[in-house]
């Protein structure tokens, strides 16, 4: 049963990631002043990648496309979504981030078995990146693991319940800031797009991708993307039902996206100072705030 | 059971004989130090009067455990130098009887001015021995400051005199707690700082690094053990039963120790030269010994003598014959000497773990006793051992690791950057080295086979009361 | 109060040892250190109008104590053999190095 | 068969091998593997034993003793499981040995010395097994790139060994027993004495395991030491530092004895001043390791990382993070152990881990590759493999405790941990295979052994990490913590729980799914190595193109390159040796003036002074 419930958050994951995929690609057209594609334009490129022929660099690129698509899938399948958990009790936040961390490994793998050393340079940034967003983050959900005692998201989104007065957002302001930064970072939105950063090192890790490949990587990204907005919408926003919980999905990927649209790139190494001055240092505050006095926790309105 | 005379009257004898048949010489030097190596094991215990004069009247040898064991050692010690220096012999076989007179006189001695004859002879001796090197200006230095100590010593013996009127060691030793604090404090240091020339103790010891730092395959383990365990036997006896310091001065006397072992272990650390290196090793190790002897651990500090003793004539062997064979001592030309004879680099790593109190050899156990005996006191005085241990471990390591692979930085070590130093007429040295490195082996892991005796002879040490009634009760 | 003379001379050679740079003025430094010892060491056993200590007309009246006085031979004989060594080893000195100065001499202790 | 004729039987037949490896360089080699695996099954057969004691012989007038416990046993196994897979690749290098015979005798010596460190019934019987474990080892080292290294080596080695030989007889002065029993029960009454024992014999733990300040032995004599050596240095002797932490803190019951202290965080300030050094070294760790251009540092260095974790894990003294500790123990041994291994594998046939002169490998030495993989992916804590075990466990204890700073750390270590695992990966195994390796090949069989038991290992206990956490609550129990709780494959914390079957099933179903889509669609095309996106220029030389050499520059320049403690301890050796020859003028001038002068000043000063006597 469990199973047939991960499948089925995968199929939803997909539907509605790719459906706002292709809302957000319009929204940037519009506050960039362009026409932009339809809707379903996204829809259009992975199956038409998908029966593209392609070129192979060997076993670990092909394998590396597996392990990436099939690391992140899994990830999905233990996020909890509004509610719905495939296996109770095991949506724990840190194993949704190292399970994530399987399908950048694969990624990784991938991208560098190609010999391409554009693809080495912009794996390198993602790793770079990771270090840079992942870290505050996690002091942030630290804060909250402690407070409430449960590192289940389904558990801390349970605790938010009963108002928006109850979301960490307004419990946990600085978290919940440092959160949509880190957010920003996994997204690799601008400015923090440096790994992929399509003119200066030819796409990065995808410089070699095309067909079935480039369709994977493709899809892979939009779990991904699922699985992050999911997490910050999870921690922050409180979840929701089905309807609150897509609604706010939309708010915070479409958020995210006009501010994106509107900024420069960074260095990566202005990446990871920025992450390491101001994010590490309010989610220090934040969480220091959480475990020393219990403000948002036990002490709330 | 051999009468103690015997040890130092045949060695004099043939001394005085060898003068006139000179080409058996070597075989009356063989033929003395062999009969004093075995008879030591035989030694009938007890006083001896010379001259029919009863003590404290007369002059009277006093084999105890303390000087028995010590006796044995240093007979078998003379034994392994003349085996290790058989290529130096040359003209000194008349003088290495003299020594071995002289340092059997001393150790078994029970008079303190007999003691200063017998320091005299042996320093005398020394001193001719050591100019062999040719290294003439620093054997004028441990003359001079040889001849300063020894007179120091005379010195606060003779202060010791006029206030008790008596020589003799026993009696001393039961009336020194009576006499007045300044008489104490003259006596104690003037004696202190002659015996302290000769046991290398930190401000009395310039002459070393000249006399150790140019011996030859005779002369290194002369000094370094012969000598050395002679000088801090008679160290402890004297401090430990006959002149007992009272707390504010032993305080000064154990500073004096732990500062010797610590400075001369870091000068070793900063040495480039093997024998320049042992040197100080052994000044450190003369240092530590002492302060043991202060502190009252007898018994560690017998066995650190012993084991630095039996370290030190592989150390100071393999080292002096390194430089004789090849005119250079410097450590970084020897990388990968012991390849090319593993049976000494086989002693000498022996030598060296155990020096530096490593288990599986004697030394850990010398050195587990120490730290026993030193926290009895108080709990800085081990640590300052074992900071002294610290640097001592850094220098030999880093030595050996030099010596066994061959190499060049950053390289994978391999025979390619080998030295070119040879060691020629090393059959006796390895026979020697295996020899001790097995024992220490065996004792490091079954201590009781050595220590037995030791345990007596530090019981004895410490028992100054059976001393006085052998001594003044006897016969 | 003459042992303090004595001690003084011994002091004095002390301080020759101390501030002479030349082999021989320090041999004969040396020597004064000895002498002052070998003084301090008969009077220790000096009694005050006692004779000496030879038996020869009958044994009345006080002795000087004879023991310092055979200590005192002994330590002259060996001062004697460690001037010997010492005059010795400055010949070698002057032989190699061509001096008796030490600042002159080279090569030995010098690394 | 028992412990101490076990001991006993390896100490000598280390002198057969070194005379058999004097006849026949293989035979000898052959005869470690042997042995070790006889060692593996022999404790392996103690599993269930505690309380069982033997006497090894009289010590003077100590005896020295042996008793088996659980925790001797986890760590014991670990060891020479760890022993008997390195041996494997002891037959091949003894071509390449300069001392091959001393090597075996010297591989078997510390292996017998680790199994008599861990179960030393008394300190004093540690204390001789530690000190063989580290000269046994240490005479290993300069057999490899340096004859520097072992003395650094030697140096903090003895630190750490001095200051607990010293705590040891410290509590001897005032116990009057080495029996860890005594005194742990002697110690509840005297928490003074406890405080500073605590102290001075951790300093043993942090050296061996190579924690901040004294991490600068690790990169420096694993990096240098034999290809085949390292792994066990990396993956074995660094735990003895672990099981010295572990006696220390857990075994003598710190959290009972200090419950009087400031408690900082749920644990005494004590073991929280350890853990926050834990934390820097993971950071420390982390750090150098990123930017090491050889393969073995940047692994010796990811192993100060982890070393890093097993500390904080055995400081927490919980039911959690002690079980994450312990179990990391096991998980780094095998990851490093491989991760060691296949780079001597790499090394054995292209003879170098310089990351920038390899590249391409996996189409050579895919079995290489696999098992590097595998031990990465555990070593950088993702889930299926065990790695992620132990660091789940340590986070949920850290949380529960809300010790923020040190999670900061940990957390840092395990992303940066992507870092620097990542790059040998890239550099060495994939990109472009430089035409100078054209001819590797993969290597022979006996080498794969240990590297396909090593993955195996990690795999299977990453999917039952319940396995090995079920005996560790039996230890947890032995020494007065509540058991790590289990409830079949599922692993359950005070703050949540994980069960890593599901997550293995629920991955390899993704995967599956993954699989499905990729064969189902066109079949692509294989292309050359060089056939890629190359902007429109041509090129030729592989070499060129191949992305290894300061791959995280970038990074790097966020926070320099200053090694500061290799440079304070630098600056301290120097000190010492400037003192030395300080002591050389002030003492052995040439001119005899001065010594008369100092003894002159002797008298002075006595004489001062004497009035007091």
């Amino acid at each position: 049963m469990s199973y047939l419930i991960g499948l089925m958050l995968i199929v939803i994951a997909f539907l509605w990631q790719v459906t706002l995929e292709g809302f957000q690609r319009k929204v940037t057209a519009k506050v960039q002043r362009r026409v932009g594609p339809r809707w379903y334009q996204t829809f259009m490129d992975i199956f038409k990648a998908f029966s593209k022929s392609s070129i192979s660099h060997g076993f670990i690129y092909d394998f590396g496309a597996m392990m990436t698509l099939g690391g992140t899938m899994a990830t999905v399948v233990f996020l909890p979504f509004s509610g719905i958990v495939a296996f109770n009790g095991l949506d724990n936040f840190f194993v949704i981030i190292y399970l994530l961390a399987v399908g950048s490994l694969g990624m990784a793998m991938s991208a560098v078995g190609s010999g391409n050393p554009w693809a080495s340079i912009g794996v390198m940034r993602a790793l770079t990146q990771m270090v840079g967003y992942e870290v505050p983050f996690m002091i942030v959900v630290f804060g909250m693991i402690f407070g409430y005692g449960t590192s289940s998201i389904s558990a801390l989104v349970e605790v938010q319940a009963g108002g928006f007065l109850n979301w960490h957002l307004l419990r946990m302001p600085l978290g919940a800031i440092v959160g949509f930064i880190s957010l920003m970072g996994m997204l690799a939105k601008k400015p923090y797009d440096t790994p992929i950063a399509p003119a200066e090192i030819a796409s990065g890790p995808l410089v070699e991708y095309g067909g079935k490949h480039l369709g994977m990587l493709m899809l892979q990204h939009e779990f991904a993307v699922f699985i992050e907005v999911g997490l910050f919408v999870n921690l922050f926003l409180g979840g929701g039902g089905i309807v609150a919980y897509l609604i706010k999905y939309a708010a915070v990927y479409l958020f995210a996206t006009i501010i994106s649209a509107v900024l420069g790139r960074f260095k990566i190494e202005q990446v990871v100072y920025h992450f390491y001055k101001v994010p590490l240092a309010l989610s220090l505050i934040q969480a220091a705030v959480v475990i020393f006095t219990g403000l948002g926790v036990e002490i709330w309105l | 059971m051999i009468n103690p005379v015997l040890l130092i009257a045949i060695p004099l004898l043939a001394a005085f004989i060898s003068v006139f048949i000179q080409k058996l010489s070597w075989v009356l030097l063989f033929g003395v130090s062999i009969f004093t190596a075995i008879s030591g094991f035989f030694l009938q215990k007890g006083m001896f009067m010379i001259g029919g004069w009863k003590p404290p009247f007369g002059i009277n040898l006093m084999i105890d455990d303390y000087s028995f064991i010590i006796i044995i050692v240093i007979n078998l010690l003379f034994f392994l130098t003349l085996l290790s220096g058989m290529w130096e012999l040359k003209k000194n076989k008349t003088i290495l009887m003299v020594i071995l007179a002289g340092i059997n006189g001393l150790v078994m001695t029970g008079d303190l001015f007999n003691l200063f004859v017998f320091l005299e002879i042996i320093t005398i001796s020394g001193y001719i021995l050591a100019a062999s090197s040719d290294k003439y200006y620093s054997v004028f230095k441990y003359l001079v400051l040889g001849t300063l100590g020894s007179s120091l010593y005379l010195f606060g013996i003779m202060v010791l005199y006029g206030t008790l009127g008596t020589l003799n060691m026993a009696d001393i030793s039961q009336q020194f707690p009576n006499v007045s604090g300044s008489v104490k404090i003259i006596s104690l240091t003037f004696v202190f700082a002659g015996l302290g020339v000769e046991a290398k103790l930190l401000p009395f010891n310039a002459w070393v690094k000249g006399i150790y730092g140019n011996t030859t395959p005779l002369t290194g383990p002369l000094f370094s053990t012969v000598f050395a365990t002679g000088a801090i036997a008679v160290f402890g006896r004297i401090f430990g039963q006959i002149l007992v310091p009272d707390s504010t001065l032993i305080f000064a006397f154990i500073a004096l120790g732990l500062i010797t072992f610590i400075f001369a272990e870091t000068s070793a650390m900063a040495s480039k030269k093997l024998r320049e290196l042992l040197t100080f090793s052994s000044i450190g190790q003369a240092g530590l010994i002492i302060t043991m002897f202060m502190i009252g651990g007898f018994y560690a500090a017998l066995i650190q003598l012993i084991n630095n003793a039996f370290a030190k004539t592989i150390l100071f062997s393999y080292a002096t014959k390194a430089y004789k064979s090849n005119g250079d001592d410097t450590i970084n030309n020897m990388s990968g000497l012991f390849r090319k004879n593993v049976m000494m680099g086989f002693g000498f790593t022996v030598a060296t773990l155990s020096l530096i109190g490593l288990p599986l050899f004697f030394g850990f156990y010398a050195k587990i006793n120490m730290l026993q005996s030193a926290f009895a006191l108080n709990m800085w005085i081990p640590a300052l051992i074992i900071l002294g241990s610290i640097i001592e471990g850094i220098y030999y390591i880093r030595l050996l690791v030099k010596l066994w692979n061959p190499g060049e930085e950053g390289q994978e070590s391999s025979e390619l950057a080998q030295s070119q130093f040879v060691i020629k007429n090393g059959f006796s040295l390895s026979l020697i080295a295996v020899l001790i490195g097995i024992i220490f082996v065996v004792s490091g892991i079954i201590p009781d086979f050595l220590t037995e005796n030791i345990a007596k002879a530090a019981d004895s040490l410490s028992d100054a009361a059976t001393y006085l009634s052998t001594v003044l009760g006897g016969i | 109060m003459s042992q303090y003379l004595y001690i003084a001379l011994m002091f004095v050679g002390i301080y020759g040892l101390l501030s002479q740079k030349n082999i021989l003025k320090m041999i004969i430094s040396l020597n004064i250190m000895e002498l002052g010892l070998n003084l301090f060491i008969i009077s220790t056993g000096y009694i005050k109008e006692a004779k000496a200590p030879i038996i020869l007309f009958g044994n009345e009246g006080n002795y000087v104590d004879p023991l310092p006085q055979a200590i005192v031979l002994t330590a002259i004989v060996i001062g004697l053999g460690v001037t010997a060594v010492a005059l010795m080893l400055a010949r070698n000195i002057y032989k190699t190095y061509g001096t008796y100065e030490i600042d002159e001499i080279r090569g030995e202790n010098d690394d | 068969m028992t412990i101490n004729s076990l001991i006993a039987q390896g100490m000598i037949s280390s002198l057969l091998v070194y005379l058999l490896t004097k006849l026949n360089k293989k035979l000898g080699a052959f005869l470690t593997v042997l042995f070790s695996g006889y060692l593996l099954f022999v404790i392996f057969g103690f599993q269930n034993s505690a309380g069982e004691v033997f006497s090894l012989i009289h010590f003077g007038e100590f005896e020295l003793t042996f008793m088996t416990s659980h925790y001797a046993w986890y760590f014991a196994i670990v060891l020479t499981l760890t022993y008997f897979l390195v041996s494997f690749f002891n037959p091949y290098w003894m071509k390449k040995m300069v001392n091959p015979a001393a090597y075996n005798m010297l591989f078997m010596v510390s292996m017998v010395g680790t199994v008599g460190v861990f179960y030393a019934k008394d300190f004093l019987t540690l204390f001789i097994f530690y000190e063989i474990v580290v000269w046994s080892s240490l005479f290993i080292i300069p057999m490899g790139k340096s004859r520097k290294t072992p003395v650094i080596y030697y140096t903090i080695s003895s630190i750490g060994s001095f200051a607990m030989l010293y705590a040891i007889f410290y509590l001897y002065h005032s116990v009057g027993s080495f029996d860890i029993q005594a005194v742990s029960e002697a110690m509840s009454q005297a928490p003074n004495t406890y405080r500073f024992v605590f102290f001075t014999m951790i300093v043993a733990g942090l050296t061996k395991l190579g924690i901040f300040p004294f991490h600068t032995w690790l990169p420096a004599a694993h990096g240098s030491a034999p290809h085949t050596f390292s792994p066990v240095l990396s993956g074995g002797l660094v735990k003895v530092g672990g099981f010295i932490a572990l006696i220390t803190a857990t075994v003598i019951p710190s959290f009972k004895i200090l419950a009087g202290d400031l408690q900082l965080m749920g644990v005494p300030f004590e073991n929280y001043l350890i853990m926050l050094l834990g934390a820097v070294s993971i950071v420390v760790g982390t750090l150098m390791a990123i930017k090491q251009e050889d393969a073995k540092k940047l692994i010796a260095y990811s192993t100060v990382s982890n070393s890093g974790y097993i500390i904080i894990g055995l400081m927490l003294n919980d039911q959690v993070g002690f079980a994450g500790g312990m179990m990391h123990v096991f998980n780094h041994a095998m990851a490093s152990g491989a991760m060691f291994l296949s780079f001597a594998a790499i090394a054995y046939r292209t003879g170098t881990t310089k990351m920038s002169e390899l590249g391409g490998l996996i189409k050579r030495m895919p079995l290489t590759f696999a098992a590097y993989l595998i031990a990465i992916i555990s070593l950088a804590g993702i889930p299926p493999m065990s790695g992620f075990a132990s660091k789940w466990l340590i986070f949920q204890g850290l949380a529960s405790n809300g010790m923020m700073f040190i999670a900061l750390a940990a957390f840092f270590g395990s992303i940066g941990s992507f870092l620097y695992v990542f790059r040998p990966l890239s550099a060495a195994f994939l990109g472009q295979l430089s035409p100078k390796h054209k001819d590797v090949k993969e290597v022979p069989w006996m080498m794969q052994i240990p590297l396909i038991i090593m993955s195996f290992l990690t795999i299977f206990y990453g999917i039952f990490p319940g396995r090995i956490l079920a005996y560790i609550s039996k230890i947890q129990e032995s020494v007065g913590l509540k058991g790590v709780e289990i409830e079949g494959t599922k692993i359950i914390a005070a703050t949540g729980m994980w069960d890593s079957l599901v997550i293995t099933l629920v991955f390899g179903g993704g995967f599956m799914l993954a699989a499905i889509l990729f064969f189902i669609s066109p079949k692509a095309k294989p292309v050359d190595q060089m056939n890629t996106y190359t902007s429109g220029e041509f090129i030729y030389d592989p070499d060129h193109y191949h992305y290894a050499k300061n791959y995280y520059a970038t990074f790097e320049n966020n926070y320099g390159n200053k090694k500061r403690v290799e440079l304070f301890f630098d600056a301290v050796a120097l000190r010492v040796k400037e003192f030395g020859e300080m002591v050389k003028t002030m003492f052995f001038a040439k001119s005899v003036s001065f010594s008369i002068f100092w003894i002159m000043l002797f008298f002075t000063l006595v004489y001062f002074w004497g009035d007091k006597v």
